[in-house]
């Protein structure tokens, strides 16, 4: 894929439109994984609007953030930073040949107040 | 005896655009001003307002040989006689749909609203419409053939 | 018969490069009805007027076209030369054969061909116009300003000064408003009070000005230069007339646990009270659900200790009904409620206040009287944290998706004059840009960095709890990339405003738009920013958009100045484009009137000769010319068609549909 | 029946003989048993041609527009569905409510004299119902035929037997419920192509000979001066001179009354060339019922008409199919 390719991409798998950012920083000022995170949710969505591929899939913090949705929560632009992360996320793991989650890794019954993107990202990460 | 050639012409619509003085005429000036073409075969009259078209002057310009009509007005909410488009917005969706109950092909009449402020748009909007009415053909259904066919 | 004289405008090369307009010009000569025909460079100069006054003149013409830009640019100017010629001015009509052709259009044949069907549309037109008459309608020189915020003062006195009656309805027991609530202003740091009450007293002592406190209006009827309005003058329970302001009756009331509303409640009041010492009037109110008499008819000590006798527990809402020539409606605005912003933690900490609540901590006259104390404990805070943007600049739908454009400036204010007044107290503001427009407003803001060292946080933040007793606000620094958390002893919010709830049921009564923010809207953004759509209605202040005081107070003058321009007026010019009935053909079956947003529309019964001496008496429509506004609605919903429009009838609109479809 | 005609006669006696009214509107004998007219009664003698009958189809409010503006009381008797109309003309400020007295009358749907005569049965002399059949006696004998396949369109599809404006009733048998199906014909021009629409239409409306019965019977069509008469709207016209002016009249007739047509039905009772006008109307009606909620003109005196009203949420004409939004 190319550089245009993966910001098409993540863009779409991430369903959230990162234009709509004013760079509050609110998403990062609420972040309970902040500390362990090499780029903040904040950097997630202006390194997809700047188009830094790169950076956003050599990240480490795409295996911290604990899909808390506490920066969807709180964005007063209704843009997505969680929703970033799990697109690099999903990104990063479609490119090791492997989607991370089977279907016979989850559980008939799951918790419905559970986030579906904290459920699956949970087996993404802890599946490899 | 003369010999007669059949030339093939290329089908021009003509269309009849109705368009609220404050919004949409001003959007087409718009348009106008900011150099925005639009084919020549869409003509408009100036109305106060969207609610002022009579379902009978859309018909009598399909008797005259209109091809199209379009009506445009401010957006809803945004009229200037505060809901005079609203009244526009009824009477025509009644009328369109009961165009096509009688067989009449119903996208030949058309609802836009544009802005004063959208002259990029009212240009979009009169090529739009321009290629569907084309892409029609000649208004046969609802017409006076003897007037289209110049008596 | 007509006598029809066409002109057709080059516009320098504007349309003369794309039509070609002598052509345009020559086939003119010989359409029927057609009498004269010329083309000109610059038609709307001085010259090309001048060819059309001669040509009226000279050929006896009763109606003309122009081709020529569009009629929003210029009928106005040909209709004037018209009628300078001596002919009606509405025996003019333009085709538009700039904007919408010239302009559009690259092929010359095309557009040429264009050009001709166009001014032929416009001749089919105007050969159906009729010489048409503006109405006049008698203007009341008294007006109406809604609202006696300091908009609304401004409004009335410049009103007044110019010589005219004015009424100000307030819905409060007050005068004054929000600034009256506010400590100090920006970027000046005067006084508020200091600047505000000279201005509620001008206006109490002004013998042209009525001052109507805790009223409502009820009922708007009429029209421009004629407005009948029902205003509600609630009880108060005091007679305004006798109170003297002694404020003996607070004093023993014995129900003083009443939420005081003028300090954010912050601290209390008795049921009878009078808001703030300034109040205009100085009179007191007493609040019905707080007061023991009203609820269980047991006390009446007010009365008793009332040394006038202007207590009156009788008394009920009264309705008064006047006529204004002009209506300033200037309601002003209130904090957004905070419910959904619970990150802050407004509701669960009570040091976590509103910027408008720390303005009455901070007033001399407020519940601390100005000794900065949190409201928890009462102590000083050592460490104060101001939020900034709090539900503005928000598309989530918590909040209001506008800038509410006051914050950044009262926020640096608010630290300023703390670091000026507690030097030893620390200051943060989170901020995500700080909007400093306006004279002397940057400068501001920097002063409260530079020289009082606020520290400004570029981020936002994401919790405020408790901990220990501390505050404890998370955010980001995004300049350094880090997450901060400050131990606070009080955090400020500056809440986003939103226009006063009470201006919807007002828009309504005067049918003025209103946009999804619930402002006002303005006729114009750019040229007319303080006329309302409707016709003598004008906006002041904060319920057109956000603003600030001086931007309100200029805004207010420039209302008054419309009001002025308007009431010097004996009568007005009416629309002469109106709608009128057919009465022979009329229904009386209030389908239109059904329509109309005006209300222009009432029934008359009237009586008809029959022929053979009988007659007969029948409901028909009648329209004020003076309220219709030309729309057209009632035409289309009218089935016998008995209701047509005059300028733009039904036959004028079917000959130039004609006109255009003919091949 | 005989006995709602018997009480229907004494009443408008009573009312005529104590002076309470001064005319009333109901049905005479016409030159055969089935064709009834619409008839004023001025005095008891008067009422000697008094009849009340099943071929009394006729809805009779129109003629209080004229009735209701002459001196003293007018005594009218309306079937549910006339009712509507009633009202429909009331809320139009076209009729004076308190110059009227309504008669609400028992109907157990009339019969259409055409369809009796296409089942072969000619020179009808009288007909009595029973339930679902009818006996039907003419000057060859007596048949009994199904009341269903006899019945006029507007009551095989009724919409209501209920009365919307009364002063006093006369209902002494139980009157069947309405189907429900006045729509089932609309849907079904619905569902064919385009072409096949306009196949339709073009058919029936060829048969227009513009003699203006639908106009002239019309409750709605009520104005002082019709548009098509009147040369300043711009489409007068007498006769229709071209397949597009069949169209024009039947489409502005049809837009005109939308939104105030009651669906009474009297436009395809009269039509000499069985134009099924109704489904004009009821197209509109049924749009509107789907695009702006239930509505059922002359339902009510006041309020009003959903072209009249509007909502800021209404759909937008461009998607505007059959009702819906598509």
């Amino acid at each position: 894929m190319t550089k245009e390719e993966y910001v098409e991409t993540i863009n779409r798998i991430s369903g959230t439109d990162v234009r709509k950012c004013m760079k509050c920083g609110k998403c990062s000022g609420r972040c309970p994984a902040f500390k362990d995170m090499d780029i903040k949710p904040h950097q997630f969505v202006s390194l997809l609007v700047k188009g830094d591929v790169d950076a956003l899939l050599e990240s480490k913090a795409i295996w911290h953030c604990l899909s808390c949705m506490a920066c969807v929560e709180r964005c007063p632009r209704g843009v997505a930073p969680a929703a970033v992360v799990e697109a690099v996320r999903d990104t990063v793991v479609r490119m090791q040949g492997n989607n991370g989650v089977k279907a016979e890794d989850i559980p008939p019954v799951v918790d419905e107040l559970i986030p579906q993107q904290l459920l699956v990202s949970a087996y993404r990460k802890y599946n490899k | 005896m003369q010999e007669v050639t059949t030339e093939k012409k290329e089908f021009v619509p003509n269309i009849v655009a109705f368009c609220c003085n404050w919004c949409s005429y001003a959007g087409a000036d718009l348009a106008g001003s900011s150099r925005l073409s639009y084919p020549a075969n869409v003509k408009i009259i100036r109305v106060p307002c969207s609610c002022r078209v009579n379902p009978s002057f859309i018909l009598k310009a399909y008797q005259q040989g209109a091809d199209g009509v379009i009506l445009c007005g401010c957006h809803p909410g945004d009229c200037h006689y505060v809901t005079g488009n609203y009244y526009a917005r009824r009477r025509m969706s009644l009328l369109f749909s009961f165009l096509n109950y009688m067989g009449i092909e119903k996208e030949r009449t058309r609802v836009e609203w544009v802005s004063a402020a959208e002259g990029q748009r009212f240009s979009a909007v009169m090529n739009d419409f321009v290629k569907t009415v084309t892409a029609l053909g000649e208004n046969r259904k609802l017409t006076d053939l003897r007037v289209k066919e110049g008596e | 018969m007509q006598r029809i004289g066409v002109f057709i405008c080059w516009c320098g090369s504007n349309i003369a490069a794309t039509v070609d307009v002598e052509r345009v010009a020559e086939i003119m000569k010989s359409e029927p009805g057609v009498v004269y025909s010329a083309n000109y460079q610059y038609m709307c100069s001085e010259n090309g007027q001048q060819l059309i006054k001669q040509a009226i003149k000279e050929h006896n013409l009763t109606g003309i076209v122009v081709g020529a830009c569009s009629p929003r640019m210029h009928e106005a100017t040909f209709r004037k030369a018209a009628e300078a010629a001596g002919l009606n001015p509405y025996m003019v009509e333009i085709a538009n054969i700039r904007e919408h052709c010239s302009w559009i259009h690259k092929d010359m044949e095309e557009a040429t061909e264009k050009a001709v069907v166009l001014v032929r549309t416009a001749i089919a037109k105007v050969k159906l116009n009729a010489p048409l008459t503006a109405g006049e309608s008698p203007v009341v020189k008294r007006a109406l300003v809604i609202g006696g915020g300091i908009a609304g003062i401004q409004a009335a006195l410049d009103i007044a000064d110019a010589g005219f009656e004015v009424d100000i309805v307030e819905k409060n027991a007050t005068i004054g408003g929000r600034m009256a609530q506010l400590d100090k202003t920006f970027p000046t740091l005067d006084c508020s009070a200091c600047i505000l009450t000279p201005k509620m007293v001008d206006c109490a002592q002004h013998e042209k000005i009525d001052i109507l406190s805790y009223s409502e209006i009820e009922d708007v009827k009429g029209f421009v230069g004629n407005f009948s309005v029902t205003i509600r003058k609630k009880a108060r329970y005091v007679d305004e007339t006798k109170c003297t302001g002694c404020k003996i009756c607070m004093e023993k009331c014995p129900s003083k646990k009443g939420l005081n509303t003028f300090n954010m409640g912050l601290n209390t009041r008795p049921a009878i009270h009078i808001p703030f010492a300034q109040a205009i009037p100085n009179v007191a109110v007493i609040d019905p659900e707080q007061c023991i008499k009203l609820k269980t008819g047991k006390c009446g000590i007010c009365q008793k200790f009332c040394g006038v006798g202007a207590i009156d527990y009788e008394q009920k809402d009264t309705f008064i009904e006047r006529q204004y020539g002009a209506i300033v409606v200037a309601t002003g605005f209130k904090p957004i409620s905070l419910e959904s912003f619970n990150e802050y933690g407004y509701d669960d900490n009570k040091d976590v206040i509103t910027s408008l609540e720390l303005e009455r901590l901070m007033n001399a006259a407020g519940p601390t009287n100005g000794v900065l104390l949190r409201p928890s404990d009462g102590e000083h805070p050592k460490v104060i944290t101001f939020i900034q943007c709090v539900g503005s600049r928000d598309t989530s739908g918590c909040g209001k998706p506008y800038c509410s454009k006051v914050c950044c400036m009262y926020t640096a204010k608010h630290a300023m004059l703390i670091r000026e007044k507690y030097p030893d107290t620390e200051v943060h503001v989170f901020y995500i840009d700080v909007r400093t427009p306006g004279k002397n407003y940057d400068e501001f803001f920097r002063r409260a960095v530079e020289q009082y060292g606020v520290d400004y946080i570029k981020g936002m933040v994401g919790k405020v709890y408790n901990e220990n007793g501390k505050l404890m606000v998370q955010g980001s620094n995004l300049i350094d990339n880090e997450q901060v958390t400050i131990e606070s002893d009080l955090v400020v919010l500056a809440a986003a405003i939103e226009p006063e709830p009470s201006v919807r049921k007002i828009a309504t009564l005067l049918t003025a738009s209103i946009d999804t923010n619930n402002f006002l809207t303005e006729s114009h953004a750019k040229l007319r920013p303080v006329e309302s759509p409707t016709a003598g209605v004008y906006l002041a202040g904060m319920c057109q958009g956000p603003k600030d005081i001086p931007e309100t107070v200029s805004q207010a003058s420039a209302c008054a100045a419309k009001v002025i321009g308007l009431l010097v007026k004996d009568k007005l010019k009416t629309n002469p484009c109106v709608a009128t009935p057919d009465e022979m053909m009329c229904n009386g079956c209030s389908q239109c009137a059904n329509v109309c947003a005006y209300g222009a529309i009432t029934y008359i019964d009237k009586e008809f000769r029959l022929g053979g001496g009988k007659t007969e008496v029948r409901r028909v429509a009648s329209v004020n010319p003076a309220v219709c506004q030309g729309c057209g609605a009632c035409t289309v919903t009218c089935p016998s068609g008995a209701m047509d429009l005059k300028g733009f009838s039904s036959k004028q609109i079917m000959s130039e549909v004609e006109a255009i479809c003919k091949k | 029946m005989k006995d709602v005609e018997m009480k229907m006669l004494e009443r408008a006696k009573a009312l005529l003989g104590s002076g309470e009214v001064a005319r009333v509107i109901g049905w005479k004998k016409g030159e055969f048993y089935f064709d009834p007219v619409p008839a004023s009664f001025e005095s008891v003698e008067e009422l000697s041609d008094f009849v009340y009958n099943g071929f009394c189809g006729a809805n009779l409010s129109k003629y209080l527009i004229q009735m209701s503006k002459k001196e003293g009381k007018t005594a009218i008797f309306l079937k549910p569905c006339d009712s509507y109309s009633f009202n429909q003309l009331v809320k139009e400020h076209r009729i004076v409510r308190e110059n009227i007295h309504v008669i609400a009358i028992e109907c157990q749907g009339k019969l259409d004299i055409e369809k009796i005569k296409a089942q072969g049965v000619s020179a009808v002399t009288e007909v009595e119902e029973d339930g679902d059949t009818v006996k039907v006696s003419s000057l060859y004998g007596e048949t009994t035929l199904n009341k269903e396949d006899i019945l006029l369109v507007k009551c095989a599809t009724c919409k209501s037997k209920t009365h919307q404006a009364k002063d006093e009733e006369i209902v002494l048998h139980e009157m069947p419920e309405s189907k429900n199906n006045r729509f089932d014909e609309v849907e079904k021009l619905e569902a064919m192509t385009e072409t096949e629409r306009f196949a339709f239409w073009k058919l029936q409306l060829q048969k227009c000979i513009r003699c203006n019965a639908c106009r002239n019977v019309c409750p709605a069509c009520s104005c002082i001066k019709c548009v098509f008469d009147n040369p300043a709207s711009g489409i007068a016209a007498k006769a229709n001179d071209s397949e597009f002016e069949e169209k024009l009249f039947h489409i502005i007739r049809a837009f005109h009354v939308a939104g105030r047509c009651t669906d009474c039905g009297e436009c395809s009772r009269v039509c000499p060339q069985n134009i099924p006008l109704h489904l004009l109307n009821r197209k509109f009606i049924k749009d509107i019922d789907g695009l702006y909620g239930e509505y059922q003109a002359g339902e009510t005196a006041e309020g009003k008409t959903p072209l009249t009203s509007y909502t800021e949420g209404d759909k937008e004409p461009n998607d505007v199919v059959d009702g819906e939004a598509k």
